[in-house]
């Protein structure tokens, strides 16, 4: 038998359409607009200037007390931030260093949302969170052990509830979502967030983070930093709709910020992790921001976008904005500005210094930290290895 | 004795000893897909539901590779979960999270963080199941350093086992021999237990030894009362974990038979057999009388259930090899 | 220095807590209900009648014309379904099959959706779609030889475009949606269908598959069986929101529609592969509908749900719901309902005689088929092996 | 000759082969994660993408497991899909479609579905890179029926090796010696090449046999130079094929040298060296005069970068095991 479609069949027209916004109330439909066409929540503008838009109330609400000092002190996370994120660079051009991946550009997102972050939540990075170690009170070169390859994470995750940098795309977002489980069976009300890009939102463990913590209700923000780029693969490649859009399909909200905007990130990231706080559950918030730089010091962008793409956001720089801010309202003058071009210096000095002394590690430590309780196997070759190395020491000291 | 000895059922002993790790410990968790209400698939999480409700034990998503990365982040925060994986087929998408996060986090945060996780995954052939059902992955973990790989074969070792797996630091990816769950055993819930990762011999013997672990353990002690009808004395030994390998244990025993037969359900190329086999020849080279021989599985996927008998090691296929041996 | 959130800190209410509706336009909202609550295409009420509702009259449009002869052959589908899925559940029982996997209440969902494929459509089930394999034409009796154990697949999954059953769960969503890429590489203009279940959607794969298709513009319609349970797990363990809003979240539509109802699924399920034909790309369908058995023959229900659920959903069985429209509407009399009768118990008959008659695999099989182009090593085993056997023909020759 | 024998790196020559094959076969993609505008981040696809458009030569989306099933679905519609993991740890999140899909597809449908897949992953450390970035987890391929595992060891290898890899009807897992990529070699674009699982010798010796293959071969070369110097002659062989291995040709060797000496990066707990240990014990039982050693990785994480060379099996820790082997 036969029961075949009635309706009419035209030839498919190509593999690039658009999607259709066919649908009825039981459909849900596909109306958002594709990148920069979906607004952002901006509370300060390229130019420095306070945005008040009734729309974004709730979340402006997070930040209206904000003091001038604060103002300044987020100014100085950035600066201080760029500046160390510069020197590693070029320690890595010297050699010193054998990969850098600069967060040139991502400031914004970074500091507005690691300030966010209460001493007692949790921060589950990527690789190129140095922003917001730098928030957490992570000494920034211990950050340059693992891109020196003296060690795979140089920091105790305990020490500033920071945890290691995770290079597999998406891990460390189910990470995250078992560590606020785990927090919410402790009837603790810290909340947890968790920092990955663009790239990652494709991999099927985020996805599973999304849906785990949409059903445990778990205290967990997903921080998507879009800087547009994924190496070479821009946003295109990657979903066909904006990232914030996700969350809704699995049952929580999704918001996309200004990542050049370090006010509205900090108010943003404070409302989401505030709703995680009060038993509310995940969110999504995707930081609209810009990779200024190569991927890593071993990219080379030239070869995949163009430098006009680059320029444009040079406009909408997140640390040019705030100073433009400050000094219209009066908030900073020259000595602070002085002072505080004395102390980027003395930073970049400090982790010059610190990196150069950094020492190679034992030899031995191949064979550490393999087990907490030990293993034979380990000891076994630990041994032999010893003994090796013995062998050289006997005819060299001969 | 007495009161502390029972006789359990080998999946029934897990469930105690499930019991009493929640018990005595309140970090412990125990996690995975139908564990709650169902009492898993296999009843080795029967009425624990029940007793330590749904925050203790937890039914999840149908996703392996968020079960493991949640358990992760449970671990992190002090809880230390004992996962459970349907079966043996379907531990492949939680693969990632084991072998690049688990396995690593403790070297990678030098020492700082430790992942006290168990994976508990029924393994192995022998029921009759459909595809994925049946398979012995072990050796894709034991390749892996960082994570540690057990396996009980009867009800006593699991019972105890699993308590040392749960009070381990280590990530232990804890194999379960399922077509073993329904076989008896005493268990002595007041013992002390030896270590965990150490082998034990299960019966003495002379003219050649015979390893083994999991399921494959009762079926040497089978070999070896035929071949003592046929007046040959075979050592058995359960090596009960597979990384690390208890190679003093078999270096023991080969140095006194001269021979080895290695059984195991899994394939033979790059299995577990290859390890010991080479290991053994390294340590024993002037003691072995004849090669390491052995007995798994064909270089083929599990084959459909009418057909497991040809694939599985058997009487007949292990007494063949131990006949092979004693030929050299 | 601090920059601590302003707002009030509430202690977390519950880890179990509601989905917020909080946000604002440059947020996703989580305004859908759950389950149930949630309407659904439905153009056949329980009862039998025909529904006529005005939003979804561009689904309807899809069965406009559908004639009594279509609307019988629809019915004789689900009934011989049945038959033969009853069928096998007690050749199960008396140890024919090893297990059997019942398909009882979903027949419509699924003939429905196999219904309206097209003879060049390509499907991808999951391990109970018998069902659309009798859509498909695929002979039932070469459903069970994996059920009995004689092999892992016997059918050509290409003479009837139907792929062989995957029992790892989500794995073919990513298959379909391979294969669809290349159907549009092709240029052809058949689509894709991808079976799975409610549990399944929680895998990573089927949400890497989502976004592969929407990124790709692919022509695979997702059909998602929610079935209520996962073996013990119901939706709430699975999924904060209903299923079908899923796909939004990556940029394409979701339909939720009356699983039951053979009609509404057939015309939602022509809707999808025609928008995908027409390169439109892909959609999720969620048929909402009910597994009336147990999970597969080693499951025992009684441990995790109750009889009135059951029984509540008996009310509206899809067989029961279309004879009554057939009758009220005069479109079939006794002598089909007799004759069908007649055509189930010989059906159920050769099924039983072929799979009673069905022998067990050559026991060399274990060496066959595990390359194409054949392994050094699988010969040598197959050899050992062949050695091996022959040492027992020669001592029982002797 | 002349004409069509150029002198290529090793990354060229895999360039070369994959725009060879783009070119005579309209089936064949190549597909993974940067492969097209920038060339993928060693510059293997690089002008690919340029040449033949992104229909044939696709950036996916960042999802291993996406990019796997998704080939798979493309081979099942008659595509012949090159799919590039951009590094050996980046390779899980694929491995679940790998082992249930991929190597089992073949023979779940009884011959009737085939999946030429090849599965291309820089593979090795010695490069200084970050973690994730130098493993050698061939073992974990090898193990799983259904797949071939090959590494070229140079240029014309790679070059031909792949081409075959490319026209088998099984998938094939294409390990590429990644800090062998920029070394040079003579590539002769119309030889007619010989099996692709099959071992060469690449010197000849009688004393002992060195086995490796990819990134250890070079290496071993060099250990059969400075071993000449002491008057030593070592035979290497380079295996080409993890799976299936040429047991044969290693055979013939050690029936001339008697002793073995397995060399790979890949930890040795479980790695390769233990199967041919194993294997090659059985067959040569009485022609080898010491126990088969294994040269390989500890059973540790892959170091940082500053520690690699400790890790990795270099010239001293090779002839120390020939040394070890020759004192038997
Ligand atoms: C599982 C996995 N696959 C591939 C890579 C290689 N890789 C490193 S970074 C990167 C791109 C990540 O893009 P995105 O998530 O947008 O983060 P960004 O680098 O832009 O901050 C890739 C493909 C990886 N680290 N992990
Ligand atoms: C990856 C994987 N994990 C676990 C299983 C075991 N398993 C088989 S069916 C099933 C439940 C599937 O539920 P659903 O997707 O709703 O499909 P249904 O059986 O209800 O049709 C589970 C957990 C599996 N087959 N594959
Ligand atoms: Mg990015
Ligand atoms: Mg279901």
């Amino acid at each position: 038998m036969t029961v075949e479609s009635t309706a009419a069949r035209k030839p498919r027209r190509s593999a690039g359409g658009k999607a259709s916004t066919t649908g009825t109330k039981r459909t849900t439909r596909t109306t958002a607009k594709k990148g920069s066409e979906t607004q952002l929540v901006q509370l300060l503008t390229p130019e420095g200037k306070r945005v008040k838009n009734a729309a974004d109330a709730e979340y402006a609400s997070y930040v209206d007390g904000i003091t001038a000092d604060e103002l300044r002190a987020l100014y100085r996370d950035m600066v201080l931030t760029r500046r160390f994120d510069a020197e590693a660079t070029s320690l890595q051009r010297q050699g010193e260093l054998g990969l850098w991946a600069s967060l040139l550009g991502q400031e914004a997102a970074q500091i507005g949302s690691g300030r966010a972050t209460r001493e007692d939540d949790y921060v589950f990075p990527t690789y190129r969170e140095h922003g917001v170690a730098w928030c957490r009170g992570v000494d920034p070169t211990n950050l340059l052990g693992m891109f020196r390859g003296v060690n795979n994470g140089g920091w105790d995750p305990n020490g500033n509830n920071f945890h290691l940098y995770t290079i597999v795309i998406g891990s460390q977002a189910l990470h995250a979502t078992g560590y606020a489980m785990g927090v919410a069976k402790d009837g603790a009300d810290s909340a947890v967030i968790a920092y990955f890009g663009d790239g990652a939102s494709s991999q099927g463990d985020v996805s599973e983070a999304f849906n785990f913590a949409a059903v445990y209700n778990a205290p967990v923000v997903f921080f998507c930093q879009n800087n547009q780029w994924a190496i070479s693969e821009s946003n295109e490649k990657q979903t066909r709709v904006p990232l914030y859009q996700r969350a809704q399909g699995f049952g929580f909200p999704g918001v996309r910020v200004d990542g050049n905007d370090v006010l509205a990130s900090l108010a943003v990231t404070r409302w989401a992790l505030d709703r995680a706080r009060r038993g509310e559950g995940p969110a999504l918030i995707e930081a609209f921001t810009y990779r200024m730089g190569a991927h890593t010091t071993s990219d080379d962008p030239s070869r995949y976008r163009h430098d006009d793409e680059r320029a444009a956001w040079e406009a909408k720089d997140p640390i040019l904005r705030l100073r433009r801010h400050l000094e219209a309202d009066g908030h900073a003058d020259e000595a602070f500005f002085g002072e505080l071009e004395a102390e980027s210096e003395a930073l970049g000095r400090r982790v010059r210094e610190v990196v150069r002394a950094m020492p190679d590690p034992d030899r031995f430590a191949v064979f550490e930290n393999v087990y907490a309780d030990g293993h034979a196997l380990v000891d076994e070759e630990r041994a032999q290895f010893a003994a090796y190395q013995a062998s050289f020491a006997d005819s060299e000291g001969v | 004795m007495s009161q502390t000895v029972k006789n359990l059922a080998l999946a029934k002993a897990i469930n105690e000893s499930l019991r009493r790790a929640l018990e005595t410990d309140p970090k412990v968790l125990v996690m995975g897909e139908d564990v709650g209400k169902l009492g898993g698939v296999f009843r080795v999480t029967d009425g624990l539901h029940k007793d330590f409700g749904e925050d203790r034990v937890i039914d999840t998503p149908l996703a392996e590779s968020g079960i493991v990365g949640t358990a992760i982040g449970l671990a992190l925060r002090g809880y230390r979960p004992v996962v459970e994986i349907q079966f043996d087929g379907f531990v492949f998408p939680a693969y990632d999270q084991i072998v690049t996060q688990l396995a690593k986090m403790h070297a990678r945060s030098l020492g700082r963080v430790k992942l006290p996780v168990v994976i508990r995954i029924p393994y192995g052939g022998g029921i009759g199941a459909v595809e994925h059902h049946s398979e012995s992955p072990e050796a894709l973990f034991a390749h892996v350093a960082g994570l540690k790989v057990v396996s009980p074969s009867n009800a006593s070792d699991a019972y105890w086992m699993l308590q040392q797996a749960i009070q381990s630091d280590d990530p232990v990816i804890f194999f379960e021999p399922k077509r073993r769950y329904w076989d008896k055993g005493e268990v002595d819930t007041e013992a002390i237990p030896g270590p965990l990762h150490t082998a034990r011999v299960v019966r003495e013997g002379t003219d050649l030894t015979l390893a083994a672990y999991g399921p494959m353990v009762k079926l040497c002690r089978e070999v070896a009362d035929a071949a003592a009808e046929e007046g040959r004395s075979l050592e058995v030994l359960d090596l009960r974990s597979v990384s690390p390998l208890d190679f003093d244990a078999v270096q023991a025993s080969v140095e006194k038979t001269g021979r080895l037969v290695v059984v195991h359900e899994a394939p033979v190329f790059f299995g577990s057999g290859a390890e010991i086999a080479a290991r053994i020849t390294e340590r024993c080279f002037y003691h072995l009388e004849a090669p390491v021989l052995r007995v798994g599985g064909y270089h083929a996927p599990y084959p459909p259930a009418r057909l497991e008998e040809e694939y599985l090691p058997d009487l007949d296929r292990v007494l063949d090899a131990v006949d092979r041996s004693l030929a050299y």
